[in-house]
């Protein structure tokens, strides 16, 4: 799918822009279906392997000393990381009122919602006796014993759930609106189900009113959860005495990586949706060329905060610090270490080209790679920095079975599979906000080839 | 009757009470409570009874105590009362349990038809096919009748005698494959007594050991390590600090040689030849003592051919080498000892001649009166039994023990002669290779289960009781062979008096004690031997003379040495093989390579590189080694995994025995290589030249990597700095006491602590052992040692250094590593659920039901002592049996780790609290520092300033150090600096 | 009141349906409600100026959630911890500075939930009967106006919404 | 209606925590077991006063407190000759098992990774039937307690006994 010649948005209407969302939402094809059995299929396929895991015990990975962590909580990082874009694209620039957001959000909000469910799997997964999981959340019980909420896990349980928790009611309010048209629209059973989703809402004024100022106060809540919840994520590591990641850079560094990877992921998810769905004079090039400046900021600051890490490796002056570092990039899976910087500090250089940034193909090229360079960064810090701790006498680089390559496909199905079934029954991108910003839209779809006009 | 039946509900009770223990939190205890019919008074079923009795598992014989619960001998400790172990044990002594509970040991007698299957039969019919043969063999003539078994004390080997003759014959051979023949030969030889003395190592100032590696195998290791511990203590000579000065003499750089200032790196089998140099110094720089009144004459020309200068071309020892261990060894004022081993006579003869020379004969090298006579068999005797059986002459050969099939050299002269021979009875417990050539096998007891008598010296006479019902229907070897005796050798037979087993060693201590005249009453003195494990008295020491004669023999300069020699050694823990079906012993890694359930050949980087070989310790996973060499060798090709390390010489493949077996149970079949099969008789090395082959095979070892990067971990210090009291520098700025953000806790009561002496550690890893013994820690097996998932609590760290590069300091570090038992414990503010938490006494307490498996605390512990539980432990039965009911068993999921042995510090605490009095200082040991042969653990309470634990650290302030103290965890485990001496002065 | 029919006017932009309800504001005419597909300012500021509304009452809901949830996390974090006086790593028994990262956390919770909640229950959702007057068009691209209204009134305040721009006027009993 | 709805999904929520906290019960009391004897406590230590520990001989000495020895039954129920008091009228043991092998069910069961040791509880003055209820009331044995964690914490708490995990969990 190269640079399609864009449909002409000059004359945009009101309707247009219903019609066009609400005809994603049209009884789906053979294709469709094919697509999500495919997911599901993995689905499966992960989850075989781990009902296996949980009945034989975690030997069935490649786990040992002293790699306690590896692949699972690299996928929980990945998959956090993943749900952040969505929750800065909706809410940090709303606050900041930024225009392009409109066309994305929705979608880069239920990218959050299932990203964070996906994550939320994964320490689970990970766990020696699954089915105690819920000891890291207070209840009463006979033993009167809660948690030790010194423990940066426990912060991950409460953070995680409140990110979930926020998320979830930020999109359902957000959709209510939507929900409400389509029902007025449809019928037989979707409109019984649209009737009890939109909660008998009708835009009257009074409603509005709440509507925004709600809207407006979650918005200013989840901005800072945001940054709270991956800055907890990456105190699991940062707590930690281990070297290579015993360091204070870490919270701000990692938010900056997931916003990072999050907006790499919508990239992906939306280039062939948009394709696909047929929605693209709704998500125009001007916004991609937007979401693409986003993903080349934070992948400067991502260069800048490998330079500082590697900067005060080499302050500390502490051996084994270094020992570890030097270890990262020239021991003997070195090679991860240089795929993560060229995925994550090179490749996205080509992003200051405007061609680049107007080209979807290219723009897809880019996203993948950006996803699996931070992933190699998630994996990198923890299974590498594991692996060449204190004790020399304790060496061991970490190489997953195939049960861990699984149940990361899995998670993988997993998230993919519940995208595509919200696509085909909640509506994908706002209708209520592109009407309003309609004015904006408009002029997207006036200069849909922005740098064209140059050549 | 209630005998019987107490036994069978105690099996019960361990059936399902162990069965029980596989799962904690899931399964309750056994459902079912079954009472005595009479109880035993003796008995109280939750507290352990402890029987003495003396360890089968080489031919030191330490005294051991067992530690018996409802039945179940569940676990070996040293008896403290016995003179050579002093309540030390070894690891392969503890692993004694594992040869008890192994599950591939034999449960009914068998016989192998025509077509080679074996059948179950009963005891009887075994019996009497058994006498039926014996008897025609007996009926047919003279010497008929042959006997290969390992030696079995003085008792039982005089019933085996007695039964042999019964069957008119006299072809009965003691067989143990590492003898202490040639040290004998050179005793006749040298003092006209074929008794071997005994050694004083903490007696000396300086060791100079021929190929003797006296903390590993050679003769009595747990006494050794603890004289040599002794003797390397810092202790104040002629004014000043001194340590003793050790030397070893050897091709390969073992545990031995590590503790011991100077590897003296010789050509295999020169041993000898620089026993002779040494000599030679001594002799021509006139430190021969007065007192030995030798003649000088005589010496000099003995000795003449092998001047250091000379001789250095076949031994590949420097002139300048000899010359300062022998300068240790004749400026000794203190005492001196020359210790040899293997099997190269003129090491023995030199070893005796420099002891008696430099006039050490009753100071460090002592020969007793009474000593016991040899109890193995000279290696002539043995050819003429293998002679007589292939030559037809031999109808009935019984083998009982020694695996002659598998250690005989060379390979299968044994076997063809066994075959010829009419019928082959085996009598054992694990079906060896021996019993491959058998068509009648016969389960017998474990020495646990059966009487026995043993005096490994004069003076010593130990007792072995049975501990515990047989846990098979097995029968002790000796009433085999008594009853055979009585039913098939007629009058002859009729002629032996003892009903069985028991009877001949209790008759056997009714006449010690008219020998060695005892007061007590029979019944006393009998109840009193078996309340201590024995009877030790001081034997009075005999005076001897070097006999002139042994002067006048001149032994040949040994040629030079040839370009690759393959020379064999015994393996710390599975010596000539015997150690190789018990499965601790398989997965405890050999303290210098640490290579697990494998054997190994070991080159120098040099050699490797004319092989062709990559140097594969570079990585991180060092010393697994993965090539594979091809040796040629008289009996075929031999395949070799080589490592490649510096700490043996170039030129050597050195390859440890005890692999390699073809049977003996599923731990030991189809592993690695035996040496036996293709060595030549009488000698540990061959001339053999080596090609690279395209095949690989994996070495693995728990470790990873072998350098110490400059850490704090294992640290080493100078006599000087310690005589001047001056901290030693690492090159790393001191860490003085960091800014604490929150008050310290206090602890109250007791705080307990350990102090670990680096300096006396030998590696020979008895602490694992009985940490595996006293924790139900289970073995995981090769493939997951692998991927690092072995499970021991204590490992022993070993960290080297290239021999040539270094310039002071020993090349390896050994010292033994477990849970620090932080106070600012960084695994516990990481749990999430409380799962690993301090208690009042100081002890970082894991606690395994309420775990979840974060393996946070793991990833967070700098010294990676906690250990994950990848499966749900197997115990196979019987090997359940051996588990400790005081501990859980660990299930699949959950972190576990060194708790110090608290099921040993409550039981004490509950103990004083009932009888309302203090704990007495030592009277809570954990497991390892009960076993450390070298008593370099000690346990202790670091509130009480006179623990003997808070004193041994005050006494060596100068050594202390905690490791790696710039995480600032306070451990309560403080370790004292190994010493060692300049190499510019001494 | 006089809501005996009701008038239901739709306009093409939200412009022109707050210029009516300006109108009707002026004329006196205060009982109306407005549908609309997405929240315009003019609309807002209009019936705001009516109604003398201020800002919305949600914000005091989620202040209250604020604090509620921040006071949970104190006593949850603080009282576990002293039913047991575990000792992890030397640590006091209750170490506020890691404690701060859960009450913020259930803070948010709190507060977000309030928010959500109160947004229902001010708006008067859920509500499943339908309100006379919508047209399905409201949601999607028309602004609609109802005015109740007596029966002769309905001529004025017809004519007052055709002059603001009204596309139609309907007539219907209310 | 509506308005009702949120608080009560907050109750089930909260509620079914509980079921699961209280769910959890690592001992369960094997009630109404049927001994292989027709063995009544209440005539023993009730009507005939014989102390618990003089059959249970080993509940201040040991971990378990032991289950009595054959011998200790015919030591009273011996038959007249030895001037034992008059033998029991019913048999010993049911058909299902050999005679001298008394198979009783447990009634009390702990976990494999809870060390309960009597000695210590008898030397504190503990009643055996501050655990074990008022057995000599009983003819069958049934517990009355359920013992988990929560019992035995509330009752060292009271004490100001030892509250360590470590002394119970290793």
């Amino acid at each position: 799918m190269a640079a399609a010649v864009e449909p002409s948005n000059i004359q945009l209407s009101y309707l247009d822009v219903d019609r066009t969302a609400q005809r994603v939402m049209a009884p789906a094809g053979l294709k469709y279906w094919l697509w999500v059995a495919f997911c599901a299929f993995l689905v499966a396929l992960g989850g075989a392997f781990w009902t296996r895991q949980i009945y034989e015990g975690l030997g069935v990975t490649g786990y040992g000393q002293p790699t306690l962590w590896a692949v699972y909580i690299t996928d929980f990082v990945f998959w956090v990381g993943i749900a952040h874009s969505g929750t800065l694209i909706s809410a940090v620039l709303f606050l900041f009122r930024t225009r392009w957001r409109t066309a994305v959000y929705r979608c880069a909000e239920t990218m959050t919602i299932f990203a964070v469910v996906t994550a939320g799997l994964f320490p689970i997964v990970h766990l020696g006796r699954p089915w105690f999981f819920y000891w890291l959340c207070p209840y009463p019980n006979e033993r009167f014993l809660q948690p030790d909420f010194r423990s940066p896990l426990t912060w991950d349980f409460f953070a995680i759930s409140t990110y979930l928790t926020t998320s979830t009611l930020f999109l359902s309010v957000g959709l209510i609106p939507d929900i409400a048209n389509m029902r007025d629209i449809s019928i037989g059973w979707r409109k019984k189900f649209y009737t009890i989703l939109s909660c008998g809402w009708q835009g009257t004024d009074s409603q509005w009113r709440n509507f925004s100022m709600a809207y407006l106060l979650l918005a200013g809540f989840a901005t800072p959860l945001v940054l709270s919840v991956h800055s907890v994520v990456s105190w699991d590591f940062a707590t930690m005495q281990t070297p290579g990641m015993h360091s204070t850079i870490f919270a701000p560094y990692f938010v900056c990586g997931a916003i990072f990877s999050g907006c790499a992921m919508v990239l992906t998810l939306l280039l062939p949706m948009r394709k696909w769905l047929q929605i693209e004079d709704l998500v125009t090039v001007w916004h991609l060329d937007n979401l693409a400046k986003v993903i080349l900021f934070t992948s400067l600051v991502m260069t800048y905060s490998y330079g500082t890490e590697a900067f005060v490796v080499w302050y500390t002056q502490d051996p084994i610090e270094i020992m570890t570092f030097t270890q990262r990039f020239f021991g003997l899976q070195g090679y991860l270490a240089i795929g993560m910087i060229l995925c994550n500090c090179v490749i996205p250089l080509i992003l200051f080209s405007p061609r680049a940034r107007s080209n979807t193909v290219i723009l897809f090229i880019i996203s993948i790679f950006v996803n699996i360079g931070m992933w190699l960064e998630r994996f990198v810090l923890i299974a590498g920095s594991l692996a060449t701790a204190q004790m020399p006498s304790q060496w061991k680089f970490y190489v997953p079975k195939l049960t861990e390559v699984l149940i990361t496909v899995g998670s993988f199905g997993w998230f993919l599979m519940n995208f595509s079934i919200f696509t085909k029954f909640l509506p994908i991108v706002s209708m209520t906000e592109l009407k309003e910003g309609i004015t904006w839209l408009r002029k997207a779809g006036r200069e849909r080839h922005p740098y064209r006009k140059a050549a | 009757m209630s005998d019987g039946l107490s036994r069978r509900s105690f099996i019960k009770l361990a059936a399902t009470a162990s069965a029980a223990a596989a799962i904690p939190g899931c399964e309750p205890a056994a459902r079912k409570l079954i009472p005595y019919v009479v109880p035993d008074e003796n008995l109280i079923p939750g507290v352990p009874t402890f029987y003495a009795t003396t360890c089968a598992e080489c031919s030191a014989g330490c005294g051991v105590v067992a530690r018996v619960m409802e039945g179940r001998v569940i676990k070996l400790e040293g008896n403290p009362a016995d003179p050579i172990s002093q309540g030390a044990i070894c690891a392969r002594g503890q692993s004694a349990l594992q040869g008890l509970y192994n599950p591939d040991r034999l449960a009914k007698p068998h016989r192998r038809g025509g077509d080679g299957k074996l059948t179950a039969i009963e005891w009887d019919d075994a019996a009497k096919l058994l006498n039926d043969q014996l008897a025609a063999a007996a009926k047919a003539g003279k010497d008929r009748v042959a006997f290969v078994g390992a030696a079995q004390g003085p008792a039982l080997d005089k019933v085996t005698q007695a039964w042999a003759q019964a069957y008119n014959s006299s072809r009965v051979i003691f067989w143990e494959a590492f003898s202490d023949e040639p040290a004998r030969a050179a005793a006749e030889a040298c003092f006209g007594r074929p008794d071997l003395p005994i050694y004083r190592l903490d007696q000396a100032e300086t060791i100079i050991s021929f190929g003797a590696d006296f903390v590993e195998t050679w003769d009595s290791p747990v006494e050794y390590a603890r004289q040599f511990a002794q003797f390397r203590m810092p202790k104040t000579r002629a004014g000043g600090l001194s340590i003793g000065h050790a030397a070893y003499v050897g091709p390969r750089l073992n545990a031995t040689a590590a503790k011991c200032d100077e590897w003296v790196a010789a050509n295999p089998g020169s041993e000898g030849a620089v026993a002779m140099a040494v000599l030679n110094v001594v002799v021509t720089q006139g430190w021969v003592s007065q007192a030995a009144g030798v003649d000088v004459a005589a010496l000099k020309t003995l000795v003449a051919d092998y001047d250091p200068e000379k001789i250095s071309a076949q031994t590949g020892v420097s002139a300048a080498t000899i010359t300062k261990i022998a300068g240790w060894f004749g400026q000794a004022t203190d005492g001196a000892v020359a210790l040899a081993g293997g099997p190269d006579p003129q090491a023995h003869l030199a070893a005796f001649i420099l002891n008696a020379v430099s006039g050490n004969l009753g100071k460090t090298m002592v020969f007793l009166d009474g000593a016991p006579a040899r109890a193995t068999s000279s290696l002539a005797d043995v050819r003429a039994v293998i002679d007589a059986m292939r030559d037809g002459q031999v109808d009935v050969l019984v083998i009982a023990g020694g695996n002659p099939a598998y250690t005989m050299p060379p390979g299968d002269a044994f076997k063809d002669a066994a075959n010829r021979v009419g019928l082959v009875v085996w009598a054992g417990e694990v079906p060896d290779e021996s019993a491959e050539l058998a068509s009648l096998w016969l389960p017998t007891h474990h020495a646990l289960e059966s009487w026995r008598d043993s005096n490994p010296r004069a003076g010593v006479y130990g007792l072995g009781q049975p501990v515990m019902q047989p846990v098979f229907p097995s029968r002790p070897l000796h009433d085999i062979l008594i009853e055979s005796a009585h039913l098939g050798a007629g009058t002859a037979g009729q002629a032996i008096a003892y009903e069985n087993a028991a009877d001949a060693v209790s008759t056997a201590w009714q006449e010690l004690q008219g020998k060695i005249g005892a007061s007590a009453t029979p019944k006393q003195f009998w109840d009193d031997a078996r309340r201590h494990g024995g009877v030790f008295q001081a034997a009075k020491e005999n005076t001897v003379k070097l006999a002139p004669a042994v002067l006048a023999q001149k032994s040949p300069v040994p040629g030079a040495a040839a370009p690759l020699t393959l020379w064999a050694f015994p393996h710390i823990f599975l010596y000539d093989g015997r150690g190789a079906n018990k499965p601790w012993l398989q997965e405890i890694p050999d303290p210098i390579t640490q290579v697990v359930w494998d054997s190994w050949a070991e080159v120098h980087p040099e050699t490797a590189k004319q092989l062709g070989l990559v140097k594969d310790y570079e990585g991180a996973r060092l010393f697994a080694g993965i090539n594979m060499v091809e040796i040629s060798t008289p009996s075929g090709p031999i395949e070799l995994t080589v490592t490649i390390s510096p700490l043996v010489k170039p030129g050597v493949i050195a390859v440890p025995y005890g692999q390699g077996h073809t049977s003996y149970g599923r731990y030991a079949r189809g592993i690695g290589v035996n040496p036996f099969a293709f060595l030549p008789e009488g000698t540990r090395n061959l001339a053999v030249n080596a090609r690279k082959i395209d095949k690989t095979h994996k070495l693995v070892t728990p470790l990873g990597k072998s350098d110490m990067m400059g850490r704090t971990i294992i640290e080493a210090m100078s006599l000087n700095d310690l005589a001047k009291g001056v901290e030693p520098d690492f090159g790393e700025e001191k860490i003085d006491q960091p800014y604490e953000m929150y008050p310290p806790f206090v602890y109250a009561g007791h705080k307990w602590g350990m102090t670990i002496d680096v300096n006396s550690c030998t590696g020979c890893s008895a602490c694992i052992a009985a940490c595996y013994a006293e924790n139900n820690i289970q073995v995981v097996g090769k493939a997951n040692v692998d991927l690092g998932r072995i499970m021991s609590w204590i490992r022993v760290e070993r960290y080297i250094r290239d021999p040539e590069e270094i310039k002071e300091g020993p090349p390896v570090y050994i010292a033994p590593v477990l849970c620090q038992q932080c106070d600012h414990a960084p695994c516990e503010p990481v749990c999430p659920v409380f799962a690993s938490s301090h208690t009042s006494e100081g002890l970082n307490a894991q606690i395994y039901n309420r775990c979840i498996g974060t393996r946070f605390c793991e990833n967070n512990c700098p010294y990676k002592v906690r250990r994950f539980n990848w499966y749900a432990p197997e115990f196979i039965e019987p090997l359940n049996f051996q588990l400790n009911p005081d501990v859980t068993v660990r299930g699949a999921g959950v972190m576990e780790k060194c708790t110090f042995c608290i099921q040993r510090i409550t039981t004490a605490e509950i103990d004083a609290r009932t009888e309302d009095r203090k704990l007495i200082d030592g009277e809570i040991i954990p497991a390892c520092a009960q076993a450390c042969p070298a008593r370099a653990i000690s346990f202790g309470d670091i509130n009480d300033p006179n623990s003997a634990m808070m004193k041994r650290r005050d006494d060596n302030h100068g050594r202390t150090y905690t490791m790696l103290p710039e995480f600032n965890a306070l451990p309560a485990v403080t370790y004292l600096r190994d010493v060692y001496q300049e190499k510019g002065k001494a | 009141m006089n809501g005996d029919i009701q008038l239901v006017g739709s306009f093409v932009t939200d412009g022109a349906c707050a210029e009516a309800i300006e109108a009707l504001h002026h004329a006196k005419i205060v009982s109306f409600r407005t549908f609309s597909p997405f929240p315009s300012e003019k609309i807002a500021e209009a019936v705001d100026e009516v109604r003398g509304w201020g800002r919305s009452p949600v914000r005091k809901f989620v202040m209250a959630g604020g604090f509620t949830g921040a006071l949970t996390g104190l006593v949850v974090t603080v009282g576990t911890s002293w039913e047991w006086n575990i000792n992890t790593g030397g640590r006091p028994i209750a170490s506020i500075t890691p404690y701060v990262v859960i009450i913020f956390e259930l803070m948010i919770l709190f507060g977000v939930l309030g928010a959500v909640s109160s947004f229902f229950f001010k708006s008067g959702l859920p509500a499943f009967e339908q309100s006379s007057g919508y047209r399905t068009r409201f949601g999607a691209d028309r602004f609609g106006l109802v005015v109740q209204a007596a029966e002769g009134d309905a001529a004025k305040i017809e004519a007052l919404m055709r002059d603001a721009g009204a596309e139609e006027v309907v007539r219907e009993a209310a | 209606m509506n308005r009702i709805l949120i608080p009560v999904a907050v109750l089930m929520f909260v509620g079914g925590l509980y079921t699961v906290a209280v769910s959890e019960r690592p001992w369960d009391p094997r009630i109404g077991v049927e001994q292989p004897i027709p063995f009544s406590h209440r005539v023993h230590a009730g009507i005939n006063k014989i102390p618990c520990q003089y059959c249970h001989e080993y509940a201040r000495r040991s971990a378990n407190s032991g289950v009595p020895p054959i011998e200790r039954c015919v030591g009273c129920h011996g038959s007249a000759l030895l001037g034992g008091i008059q033998p029991v009228t019913r048999p010993w043991t049911n058909d299902s098992q050999p005679p001298f092998e008394i198979r009783w069910n447990r009634i009390y069961t702990l976990p494999d990774f809870v060390r309960f040791v009597h000695k210590p509880h008898i030397w504190a003055g503990v009643q055996c039937q501050e655990c074990h209820g008022p057995v000599e009331t009983m003819d069958r044995v049934v517990p009355v307690h359920e013992i988990n964690m929560g019992f035995c914490v509330s009752c060292h708490a009271q004490r100001g006994a030892t509250q360590e995990c470590f002394v119970c969990h290793h």
